[in-house]
């Protein structure tokens, strides 16, 4: 649980820092945050959710390289939306020099692409599943 | 609404002068409670100010011991910053990148430094 | 924008038009072949004294022919401008010929494993190596 | 106190892994056109690993954070995207030329054509970096290296004329009849094959690989300290016999078998045979931590789970990189551009681009956020900001010397 009442500036402590999920393994970086307006009163912006993958970072580039990586995401996306994958920002445990998530990556949207690589690609070599030595 | 269509938009005051560009944005927890993370973050203002390395390097942080070249080429951008409070806000056009406020841009004070 | 880099410095040879380019490119080619005689030499002396494998000289052999047949072969391609060139190109000519005879004997040789007759094949090179360097810095 | 044998290994590693396919071309050709008036560079430039791989180790033992993740960190999204573009494209061409190095060495061995090699060179690199451990296969390649010893041995056995040679080096001149523009695109090159900046990106995500913490880091300052000047004494070496041998016959190499003549010519078949182990091992060993660090660069960019000590399973996109980069690199060897051209090319490039990850290294080696005691000092931050502005100008320099030397030819 984080200190209620606390201020930080989320371009410098949120964005790019790495997401680490609660296996302790790497689960992507925060690309962008979703802000979503209150029910009572639309001025009142609360952070709804952490936006990871090659589709958020795409928007948030925009220019070449924005628009190359938008083109390799949509690709190796195999879900229909275009929208960037989301990550609830209930999942959050620990906001530090890196992003501690309270899940498992596996059952994060951001995962697709990480699952699709190991199926079509890792999976079929052997000794994929093996241990580290 | 993303967080990135606030960033590097163009703040102009009721005089359309500008106080520069949307480098950070500032945030309290205290929203309503959002899953296991507790309250949600809020947001309340926006850093402004001409491009501020300083603040990306990390020199307006206390923590930075230096190199001192480095510190004094990045230093000087980041104290240029000025703290504009969400309540002033009128309006944001994201697609347009550009955020009118209440007010002059000369009554904006620097952002207190965070710890 | 790295691909215009890369023909640019890889040095197209197009039609040269003072003499004073051509010398240096001819000094140049003196020059190339001069290091590829020298290394051929190098070789033979350690095939000779059976300090190297057979087929790591018959490598290096080869590397010093092929090296020796591009440069007179770029050389060539390039259109001597005035009559002082012309006199210039035979006379580089004259070097590099018997230079590039030599240095294929020596592959072929080194290639079949004949070390002894390729210290005979050699013999010129020690002179030719001393008339190339000598038109290099005559003409630099 | 980690046990002795442990320290050992790291400094010997890292003396056989200090030199590559750069340096050996680099030190080979310097030698044979300058003489030791170039030696100097390579001081500057080891001294400069030094600082860049110690402070990067340093870092990722106590942060735990390699040196991509920082990039991105302290540039921002888009300037650590533009800077991941470069330096991945430099580490491919590294390693492109690293594989068209190995099957230069077997060539040389076997006088069979490198062209027929470079596609079995791909597969075993492949098939080591996906089954080997990460110490398995670092040591080993760079235990073997040593082998490169032979070349200083080979100074003494050729009975070099010592006063002339340390006039050489300690009176740095142009010699008669070179340009300065060429003294100093060689010098550049030189440096960039002392620099290379894929070392500290394997250097430092080694260091997470192998789990170090505050109490490894007694072997990051002795692979650094020991290790690396060694390694810089080995190039040196290839140096010295070039401008011993080489230089008086006015051979200019550009290809492998000159730059094993004059071992083979001091010690034979042995001293061939050693040199010849010795340039295999560097170069294959090089060519493994590139095509990781092609994987790290991009992993640790994107957050993706990376490193060889979780399941390949586990770090997917990682290991697809990885594969891709080998594949990508060995086609590039098969255009039949000469792997010594495509050589000289990586250094200079890897010369020019040293600032874009060097400054975000020497930034956060400088926050307690992240190092808490373990800062920099304040004499290695003076000494690590001299490096920067040098760097900065050789970055500068380096694509106008490009041109106007048409690459040192």
């Amino acid at each position: 649980m984080q200190a209620a009442g606390r201020v930080l500036d989320a371009g410098l402590k949120l964005l790019d820092r790495q997401l680490i999920d609660s296996q302790g393994m790497l689960a992507g970086k925060v690309d962008d945050l979703e802000l979503t307006p209150s029910e009572d009163d639309p001025k009142v912006l609360y952070v709804t959710a952490i936006l990871a993958g090659p589709g958020a970072l795409a928007g948030r580039l925009g220019g070449r390289l924005g628009h190359l990586l938008e083109r390799v995401s949509n690709r190796l996306r195999d879900t229909a939306e275009d929208r960037p994958a989301r990550v609830p920002f209930g999942v959050v445990k620990r906001i530090g020099s890196a992003v501690d998530l309270w899940v498992a990556k596996e059952h994060l949207e951001t995962d697709r692409v990480e699952q699709w690589a190991r199926q079509t690609i890792i999976a079929k070599l052997p000794g994929a599943g093996d241990a580290p030595q | 609404m993303r967080l990135s269509e606030l960033l590097g938009c163009e703040v102009v005051d009721e005089r359309g002068r500008s106080a520069g560009k949307v480098h950070d944005v500032r945030m309290v927890q205290d929203g309503p409670p959002i899953g296991q993370f507790g309250a949600s973050l809020r947001l309340i203002g926006l850093i402004v100010g001409r491009h501020a390395i300083g603040a990306r390097f990390g020199y307006d942080r206390g923590a930075m011991k230096g190199p001192w070249l480095l510190r004094q080429l990045a230093g000087s951008g980041s104290r240029s910053g000025r703290y504009v409070d969400w309540e002033l806000v009128r309006s944001v056009d994201p697609a347009g990148a550009r955020i009118e406020i209440a007010g002059s841009v000369d009554d904006l004070s620097p952002p207190e430094p965070m710890p | 924008m790295t691909l215009l880099l890369l023909l640019v410095v890889s040095g197209c040879t197009g039609p040269v038009r003072s003499s004073g380019v051509y010398e240096s490119k001819a000094a140049n080619t003196a020059r190339k072949t001069a290091s590829a005689v020298a290394t051929a030499e190098l070789a033979v002396q350690a095939a000779t004294h059976d300090r190297t494998f057979g087929r790591t000289a018959a490598q290096t052999l080869a590397e010093t022919a092929r090296d020796a047949g591009d440069v007179q072969g770029i050389f060539d391609s390039i259109q001597p401008p005035d009559r002082r060139s012309d006199q210039l190109r035979s006379q580089l000519d004259d070097l590099l010929q018997p230079a590039v005879s030599t240095l294929e004997d020596l592959r072929t040789a080194a290639r079949r494993g004949d070390v002894e007759s390729m210290a005979r094949i050699a013999a010129p090179l020690e002179k030719l190596a001393g008339e190339l360097q000598d038109f290099d810095e005559a003409h630099r | 106190m980690k046990n002795l044998v442990q320290v050992a290994l790291g400094v010997l590693t890292a003396i056989g892994g200090f030199v590559d396919i750069g340096d050996i071309v680099a030190s080979t050709a310097t030698g044979a056109r300058f003489g030791l008036a170039l030696a100097w560079v390579l001081v500057v430039g080891t001294t400069g690993i030094m600082i860049f791989a110690e402070m990067a180790g340093r870092v990722a033992a106590i942060s735990g954070r390699p040196v991509f993740d920082l990039v991105r960190e302290r540039l921002g999204a888009g300037m650590g995207l533009a800077n991941l573009l470069a330096s991945f494209f430099i580490t491919l061409l590294t390693l492109a030329a690293e594989i068209g190095g190995v099957a230069l060495a077997i060539e040389l061995a076997t006088s069979v054509n490198y062209l027929l090699w470079v596609p079995l060179v791909g597969i075993v690199v492949w098939v080591v970096v996906w089954r080997l451990p990460f110490e398995t296969m670092d040591n080993t390649f760079g235990l073997i290296g040593l082998a490169l010893v032979v070349f200083l041995f080979a100074i003494w056995r050729l009975h070099p004329d010592w006063a002339g040679l340390a006039h050489s080096a300690l009176h740095p001149t142009v010699p008669q009849g070179e340009g300065h523009p060429t003294y100093w695109y060689f010098a550049i090159a030189l440096l960039g094959s002392a620099m290379s900046p894929y070392e500290v990106f394997f250097f430092s995500s080694g260091a997470v690989e192998q789990r170090w913490t505050r109490r490894d880091l007694i072997i990051n300052r002795t692979n650094v300290l020991i290790g690396f000047p060694l390694g810089g004494l080995l190039a040196l070496a290839l140096m010295c016999t070039a401008a011993i041998v080489l230089q008086p016959q006015g051979v200019d190499p550009s290809h492998l078998s000159q730059a094993a003549l004059p071992v083979s010519l001091a010690f034979g078949k042995l001293g061939l045979a050693l040199a010849l182990i010795g340039i295999f091992a560097c170069t294959f060993g090089a060519a493994l931590e590139t095509c990781l660090s092609c994987g790290y660069t991009v992993a640790q960019y994107f957050g993706w789970q990376w490193g060889k000590f979780v399941k390949p399973a586990q770090a997917p996109r990682f290991h697809v990189v990885v594969l891709l980069s080998i594949l990508a690199g060995t086609l590039l060897v098969l255009t039949t551009i000469d792997p010594i051209q495509l050589t000289e090319y990586s250094i200079v490039l890897a010369a020019a681009a040293l600032p874009l990850t060097y400054l975000p290294v020497l930034l956060v080696a400088n926050d307690r956020d992240y190092m808490g005691d373990k800062v920099n000092s304040g004499a290695s931050n003076l000494l690590a900001t001299v490096y920067l502005l040098l760097l900065l100008v050789v970055s500068v320099a380096t694509i106008p010397l490009l041109v106007v030397t048409k690459a040192g030819g």
